[in-house]
């Protein structure tokens, strides 16, 4: 589904990724871990495109996309749910969520201005999938308030929402969890488990060492910008050099 | 709409409109203009009005924009009857299409050449045109015996690029070379250049095109650059907003003006007298002596006051006519519109001096001709 | 008593966050605070810190008080050196030596904009931030946040012993519960604005459904 | 519900329709001239209000449709081609600079707009197929068919349809899929691309939109004075559109036309006053500048959000407003 | 040779002076996050009162200072306007300063009409490796660079200088280490007046300056102090030597008319070229 090959990435001489390949199975939900700073996210922008690799190679379905812009590789199917929660202003949850849409609906500037038949309907389906997004993501009840009012953890089940309605084939998860407490938390995991029962291929990057292996098949390590460990969780967790880089005691 | 045209009855004032720029940047010349404009309407009240009525001014702001000429022209339209118009040529030229339709008479106070070529039948000029300038300024260098010369021109603004265009068509007329032809914007800040390539020609003569702070700094630092070749200025310069910055450095510097502004090296006469008759109130009031744009105003006033006079009536198509046939001594000159020249003035009635002790004093040449041509008026 | 919150109401437009909230933390102590998204925490937090400005209630600080925001709050065109020095403003402290003992990532980072640092590198900006004003009270609104877990758990080191060896009081907001209950001997937990209870830490672990809520069954 | 959302528009179509018949010219020149920039800030507020893109060279669009329809006109084809040439040229014209020029952000972008205008207003001024400083005159009047705007008053109406045209066009893209996709753009390129927003090309084409605008308002002033110059479209009017959309409210339809017409009509009134008989002669300076600057000093900072949101606000207390 | 040298150095000194004026709306922009659209008439203001202070004789010097002083104040009081009330928007602070620039034509009419106005400065010309460069233009070369070594020490060595540039960076942030914004943005316009008023008294000699003159000061000094994104003086000042440099070679190789669009369009194109390196991305938070 996904292919990494040979991935290289650096900022003014420092490289925040290194060589990294890696390679995603349909239907998979691979776990990307590592010490702050280790290029998961890098890894992410590389991915989607929104940073340009300076060497390798990344596939997806079987197709280069390494020199696609962002919103081409988001119409191939891939969605991401960003570090930051990045809700846009002034628009409220559920205009958010039908942003989302944008890709999978065509109706432009000329449909829309004249009002054609063709982008009322547009808009008919719009707007149902984004309810049904956010009934999915349990903030059905927001979808009219204005979205940069709400507390974190409903922004980043925001953005979750926006990037399901899509219907992707590969969802990019960076650190899901975190702002999310306890019984948040749950739900997320239940509704990951969900999306994989569906077949949707997640790649997840997480500091929550619990929430990861419960979710992931896979994990892999990055420690300063390069993969140190692949593999099962049961494994990764005590792989040594996991351990002195990332878990440190508290695992 | 449509004005009170039967004259006669007494009564209820004259209205002249003046439409100048109050705000923006041609505030420094619609200033003066409307100064210029007011000292007149008083004066000819004073002395009893014109066909026994009072005359009273309608002043609209254009805020040097052409658009809000026109709204300030369709505010005062109605009420008016005739119309003294705005000093940015933009600005006149918006308005002049409406004066003509409504058949207005329209002393512009822009110096635009398109104003009047082609003729419109109500709109005449004040001013005299930089092309006139032009000519001038090559009659006297042909009388001082300059074959080659350099030219700088503000290629932003129309009245020095109409001046310019006018210097090239006449210089062969005035068996002139034109060696350095250079073109600059107005808001250059530095003439390095110009005296560079001046310095490398052949020219005897540089003749530089501009109004306002162009003025003041191409001069300063024509100073500063050393260069020897005389330095020609054009009737922007003359006033105190280019003498006072310029100081004792001004000293020797050639400078055109309109014949006001050196009424007082004039002989006893006619042109004299009415120079007078304006530049000494406005000094009084003011406390310096009218500008050129002030003279522009006064001339433009005069203008019409004569024509209504002359009309005995206020009667658009009148007031038009007598316009069409006028003959009257201003500050600016003797004015003799006719069918074919709505402009009215010929350049006999521009001086060329030099600046000594801090003021304006014809060349021996201009005083020469000045006083031939104010001698024949008497 | 190092914070003593009364009858606190802060609202925003219409909207009220905190509905009459009582608290406090004594000096030496360190109490965490719990609650759902969008109870209140950080609006509680932002008017401690003089930030918010109260509809009603009183807030009284008893020495100096540092936060650590929600969401960071770098300054993101500085360095990661002035980030530090900066926060250092009230108390004259410039050198940031001793944070980078407690945070050796970022003596590496020291010359990097903050604005380009990843999420985690930022949140110890953050925290070395609050530690260069030496403040006698502490407002962590989210200690883990995008943490590593081995960094995490050295920071609650540092915490405790600052606790200890300087008196240091602390409230504490952090998404992981079981980190907070221990750290932390005392708790709130407050919920759309009201504070619906408070307690030893040990008892409220103990409290089914404070555990439901926020120790969340298998996870964490 | 729908009817009384409907209320408001149809109640400014009735005084849209009643007012030129009722004004006279005076009046009606600053009629013309208010729906003209209303146009052009429409388009100013939904690049900015929405899209978040500044522009300062919108004045360089409006320039454009005029001496595009002006130019049409003056070498003999009809004027209601010129009329609807002006708005494609200038959205033409957009797509062309906007492909630099928008990778462009914030202030940066301002600027280039500022540059591009200032270019473009130099270059107009000494070409001599524009008429250089002097500009183009004696622009024919707008006809089509069979009908000839002879007074203000035709004009008036062209202008408060196209304005019509203008807002509904607005309306429709802003409640819709691209204007969803400006919105978003607006707070985030990156966001908005990984939802499959193609964000370079909606800049651009929302650059082209408003530029249409501008050019639609341009190409009816030009038919309407009958005379373009360089001077008609100085920088300071592009400022002007910024201060208009701001004061009326960024990001509402009705804001844009409520600040050019609170402007306009500011600006007029106080031009009245100042030049009333008896008023010192300093006073067109003084008045114009001073109480112009303290009345939008006054409202920027006591309505930051701008006119109509606050009208908005005081109509419905009880509802709860969404402002940004 | 002795030609270009000419361009060269006085386009240098062209640049020095934009230089001066983007310096004020870098300082305020860093500080506040305005973009201080009334910095034009800060050096009006101290323009016309230098001019004024030496027509009543005041000695040079002293005229300068006391102008330059009064440009402080306009700038405080800018400041107050447009940053004093808590909650204003940079946005809005920007239409306010527009405010106070317009506000300002009313006061400059009031005291000193509408004509343009001079003053006298250095006379003289000094020759400089046979490129002839007047005492005037050396003077702006000499005080810009000190400004610019001055400006560049203080926003990039001192603590009160990091201090300022938090509150535009994140004023949240700012407060939450507890500084002071409102009183960090005043000093912040107050030494933007300053700036602008040093470029007023240097400028006026060698161009008449009226009320409207700011809003031909701003352009060249935006365009400069865009180019360094409205925070680099050192950029900032590069800008200003390129947009200078760039006038007086076009005016000097034959291209006079067309000074502003040569400038303007090499400019726009350093700058669209360095946008192509930074990546949306890194402009938006982690
Ligand atoms: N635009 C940039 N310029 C310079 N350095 C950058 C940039 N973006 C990222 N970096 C650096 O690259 C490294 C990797 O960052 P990245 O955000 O990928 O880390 P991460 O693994 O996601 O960390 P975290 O777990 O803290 O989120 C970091 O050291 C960061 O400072
Ligand atoms: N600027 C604001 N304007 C309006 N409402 C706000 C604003 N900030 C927060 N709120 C509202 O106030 C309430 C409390 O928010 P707060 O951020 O304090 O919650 P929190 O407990 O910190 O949540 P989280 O766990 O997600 O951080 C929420 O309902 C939120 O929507
Ligand atoms: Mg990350
Ligand atoms: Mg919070």
């Amino acid at each position: 589904m996904l292919a990494v090959q040979g991935v290289s990435r650096s900022f003014g001489g420092v490289y925040a990724v290194r060589d990294v390949t890696l390679d995603v199975a349909d239907g998979e939900v691979c776990a990307v871990i590592g010490p702050n700073g280790a290029g998961k996210s890098t890894l992410f922008n590389l991915i989607t495109g929104h940073l340009a690799a300076e060497r390798g190679a990344i596939s997806f379905l079987g197709r280069r996309v390494d020199r696609l812009a962002p919103h081409r590789r988001a119409r191939l199917g891939m969605s991401i749910v960003f570090q930051a929660a990045r809700v846009f202003r002034g628009m409220t949850v559920r205009e958010n969520v039908m942003v989302g849409l944008h890709g999978s609906t065509s109706a432009g500037f000329v449909a829309a201005a004249l009002r054609l038949p063709r982008h009322r309907r547009d808009e008919r389906e719009i707007a149902a999938r984004a309810d049904a997004a956010l009934e999915r993501v349990g903030l059905a009840d927001w979808a009219d308030r204005p979205a940069d009012r709400l507390p974190i953890g409903q922004q980043r089940a925001l953005q979750l929402a926006r990037a399901l309605c899509a219907r992707p084939r590969l969802l990019l998860l960076d650190e899901p969890a975190s702002g999310l407490r306890g019984q948040e938390r749950e739900r997320l995991a239940e509704l990951v488990e969900e999306l994989r029962a569906d077949g949707l291929t997640i790649l997840l990057v997480e500091h929550d060492v619990a929430f990861v292996t419960r979710l992931a098949d896979r994990i892999v390590v990055l420690d300063l910008g390069r993969v140190i460990a692949d593999g099962p969780p049961a494994e990764v967790r005590n792989d040594p050099l996991v351990l002195a880089a990332y878990l440190g005691q508290s695992a | 709409s449509g004005g009170s045209g039967s004259g006669g009855g007494g009564g209820d004032p004259i209205k002249v409109g003046l439409i100048v720029s109050l705000t923006g940047n041609y505030t420094p010349l619609g200033s003066e203009d409307k100064k210029a404009v007011e000292l007149a309407v008083e004066q000819v009240n004073a002395a009893g009005g014109l066909l026994g009525r009072k005359v009273e001014l309608v002043t609209r702001d254009d805020k040097t924009a052409p658009d809000q000429g026109i709204v300030a022209y369709n505010q005062i339209k109605g009420d008016i009857d005739a119309l003294i118009g705005p000093v940015f040529s933009n600005a006149a030229l918006a308005v002049e299409p409406l004066a003509q339709r409504d058949r207005m008479p329209y002393l512009s106070l822009a110096p635009a050449q398109e104003q009047v070529e082609p003729i419109k039948s109500y709109v005449f000029v004040t001013p005299a045109l930089s092309s006139m300038y032009a000519e001038r300024y090559l009659q006297y260098i042909q009388a001082e015996g300059i074959k080659t010369i350099a030219v700088a021109w503000d290629s932003k603004s129309a009245y020095s690029v109409s001046g310019h265009q006018a210097m090239t068509a006449l210089a062969g007329k005035y068996g002139v070379t034109i060696a350095v032809d250079e073109p600059y914007e107005t808001t250059n800040s530095d003439f390095s250049a110009l005296f560079q390539h001046v310095r490398d020609s052949r020219a005897e003569a540089l003749v530089f095109w501009g109004s306002g702070a162009p003025g003041v700094t191409a001069a300063k630092q024509y100073v500063a650059s050393g260069l020897k070749t005389p330095l020609f200025l054009t009737a922007s310069q003359a006033s105190k907003l280019w003498l006072e910055p310029m100081g004792a450095a001004a000293e020797g510097m050639t400078v055109q003006s309109a014949i006001g502004v050196i009424g007082e090296h004039l002989p006893a006469g006619k042109q004299k007298q009415v120079i007078e008759q304006m530049a000494g109130p406005y000094r009084q009031k003011h406390g310096y002596p009218p500008p050129q744009f002030a003279q522009d105003g006064y001339s433009a006033s005069l203008l019409l006051f004569e024509a209504i006079r002359k009309a005995n009536s206020t009667d658009k198509e009148k007031v038009r006519q007598a316009l069409e046939s006028m003959d009257l001594v201003t500050p600016n000159g003797r004015f003799r519109y006719s069918a074919t020249d709505h402009s009215g003035l010929s350049p006999e009635y521009i001086s060329v001096n030099t600046v000594k002790n801090g003021a304006f004093v014809p060349t021996p040449w201009a005083a020469e001709q000045l006083a031939k041509t104010v001698g024949a008026l008497g | 008593m190092m914070i003593e919150v009364t009858d606190l109401v802060v609202a925003y437009g219409a909207a009220t966050a905190l509905d009459r909230v009582t608290l406090s933390v004594a000096e030496g102590e360190m109490v965490a605070l719990l609650g759902p998204n969008g109870a209140g925490k950080s609006t509680l937090a932002g008017a401690l810190a003089g930030l918010l400005r109260p509809a009603s209630g009183t807030v009284t600080v008893g020495g100096r008080l540092a936060l650590i925001p929600e969401g960071r709050q770098l300054f993101p065109d500085l360095s990661v050196a002035d980030n530090l020095a900066l926060g250092g403003w009230r108390s004259g402290v410039r050198d940031p030596s001793a944070v980078y003992d407690v945070l050796p990532r970022l003596a590496e980072l020291a010359d990097r904009r903050a604005g380009v640092l990843s999420g985690g590198e930022q949140q110890m900006v953050a925290f070395g931030r609050a530690l260069m004003s030496r403040p006698d009270v502490l407002v962590v609104d989210e200690l883990s946040l995008g943490l590593a877990p081995n960094v995490t758990a050295g920071l609650a080191r540092h915490l405790a012993e600052l606790n200890r060896s300087r008196g240091l009081a602390v409230l504490l907001i952090e998404q992981n519960a079981r980190l907070a209950f221990e750290l932390c001997r005392r708790a709130y937990v407050l919920e759309s604005g009201r504070l619906v209870t408070e307690g030893e830490s040990a008892a409220l672990a103990g409290d089914p459904r404070v555990a439901g809520a926020y120790l969340g069954g298998a996870i964490t | 519900m729908i009817v009384r959302r409907a209320l408001g528009p149809l109640a400014a179509a009735a005084v849209t329709l009643a007012l030129p018949a009722v004004l006279d010219d005076s009046a009606l020149a600053v009629y013309v001239l208010l729906g003209l920039a209303a146009m052009v800030t429409v388009g100013v507020s939904l690049l900015m209000g929405y899209a978040g893109q500044v522009s300062l060279g919108q004045g360089a669009f409006y320039g454009l449709g005029a001496y595009t329809a002006a130019l049409l006109a003056l070498n003999g084809l009809p004027p209601l081609l010129g009329l609807l040439a002006a708005p494609v040229a200038a959205a033409a014209f957009a797509l062309v600079v906007g492909l630099p020029l928008l990778r462009l952000r914030g202030h940066h972008l301002a600027f280039a707009t500022l540059a591009m205008q200032l270019i473009l207003l130099s270059l107009a001024g000494q070409l001599e197929f524009t008429g250089g400083d002097i500009g183009l005159q004696a622009i024919p009047p707008f006809s089509a068919w069979s009908f000839e705007a002879g007074g203000v008053t035709a004009y008036a109406y062209l202008t408060w349809a196209g304005l019509a045209l203008v807002m509904l066009v607005t309306r429709n893209v802003i409640a819709s899929r691209p204007g969803r996709a400006l919105r978003a753009l607006a707070t985030s390129e990156t966001a908005a691309a990984s939802s499959g927003i193609p964000v370079g090309r909606y800049k651009l084409a929302v650059l082209a939109l408003s530029a249409a605008f501008a050019g639609l308002a341009g190409g009816i002033y030009c038919f309407y004075t009958g005379y373009v110059a360089p001077g008609s479209f100085p920088v300071l009017i592009s400022i002007q559109y910024i201060v208009m959309a701001v004061v009326g409210g960024l990001g509402t339809i009705w804001g844009a036309v409520a600040g050019a017409a609170a402007i306009t009509l500011l600006v007029q009134g106080l031009d009245q006053l100042a030049n009333l008989p008896g008023m010192p002669s300093y006073a067109p300076g003084v008045l114009s500048y001073a109480v112009y600057a303290l009345v939008l000093i006054a409202v920027v900072l006591f309505l930051p959000n701008g006119l109509v949101p606050a009208i908005r606000r005081l109509l419905s207390r009880e509802r709860p407003v969404k402002t940004r | 040779m002795s030609a270009f040298l000419t361009y060269l150095l006085n386009g240098l000194a062209v640049g020095c002076a934009i230089a001066l004026i983007a310096s004020g709306l870098v300082v305020i922009h860093r500080v506040t996050g305005v973009v201080n659209f009334a910095q034009g008439t800060f050096a009006v203001v101290a323009g016309l009162c230098a001019s004024s202070l030496l027509g009543l004789g005041l000695p040079h010097g002293a005229s300068e200072l006391a102008a330059v002083l009064a440009a402080a104040v306009a700038g405080l009081l800018t400041g107050l306007a447009a940053v004093g009330r808590p909650g204003t928007t940079p946005l809005s602070s920007l239409i306010v300063t527009l405010g106070v620039g317009v506000l300002a034509y009313a006061v400059e009419i009031v005291l000193w009409g509408d004509q343009p106005r001079s003053a006298l400065g250095l006379a003289g010309s000094v020759t400089v490796a046979g490129a002839r460069i007047q005492t005037q233009h050396l003077l702006v070369i000499v005080v810009t660079a000190v400004a610019f070594v001055a400006l560049a020490l203080f926003f990039g060595r001192t603590y009160l200088g990091k201090a300022l540039t938090a509150c535009a960076s994140n004023p949240y942030a700012a407060r939450v280490v507890g500084i002071d914004v409102r009183r960090m943005g005043l000093l912040a316009f107050a030494l933007g007046g300053l700036l602008g008023g040093l470029a007023g008294v240097l400028v006026t000699p060698m161009r008449p300056i009226s009320f409207d003159t700011d809003v031909t000061l701003i352009v060249n000094g935006f365009a400069a102090a865009v180019f360094g994104a409205l925070t680099r003086p050192v950029i900032t000042l590069g800008g200003a030597l390129l947009l200078g440099v760039a006038e007086t070679m076009a005016a000097g190789y034959g291209y006079g008319s067309h000074q502003l669009e040569i400038a303007l369009g090499l400019m726009l194109v350093v700058m669209i070229v360095q946008a192509g390196r930074h990546p949306a991305i890194s402009q938006e938070p982690t």
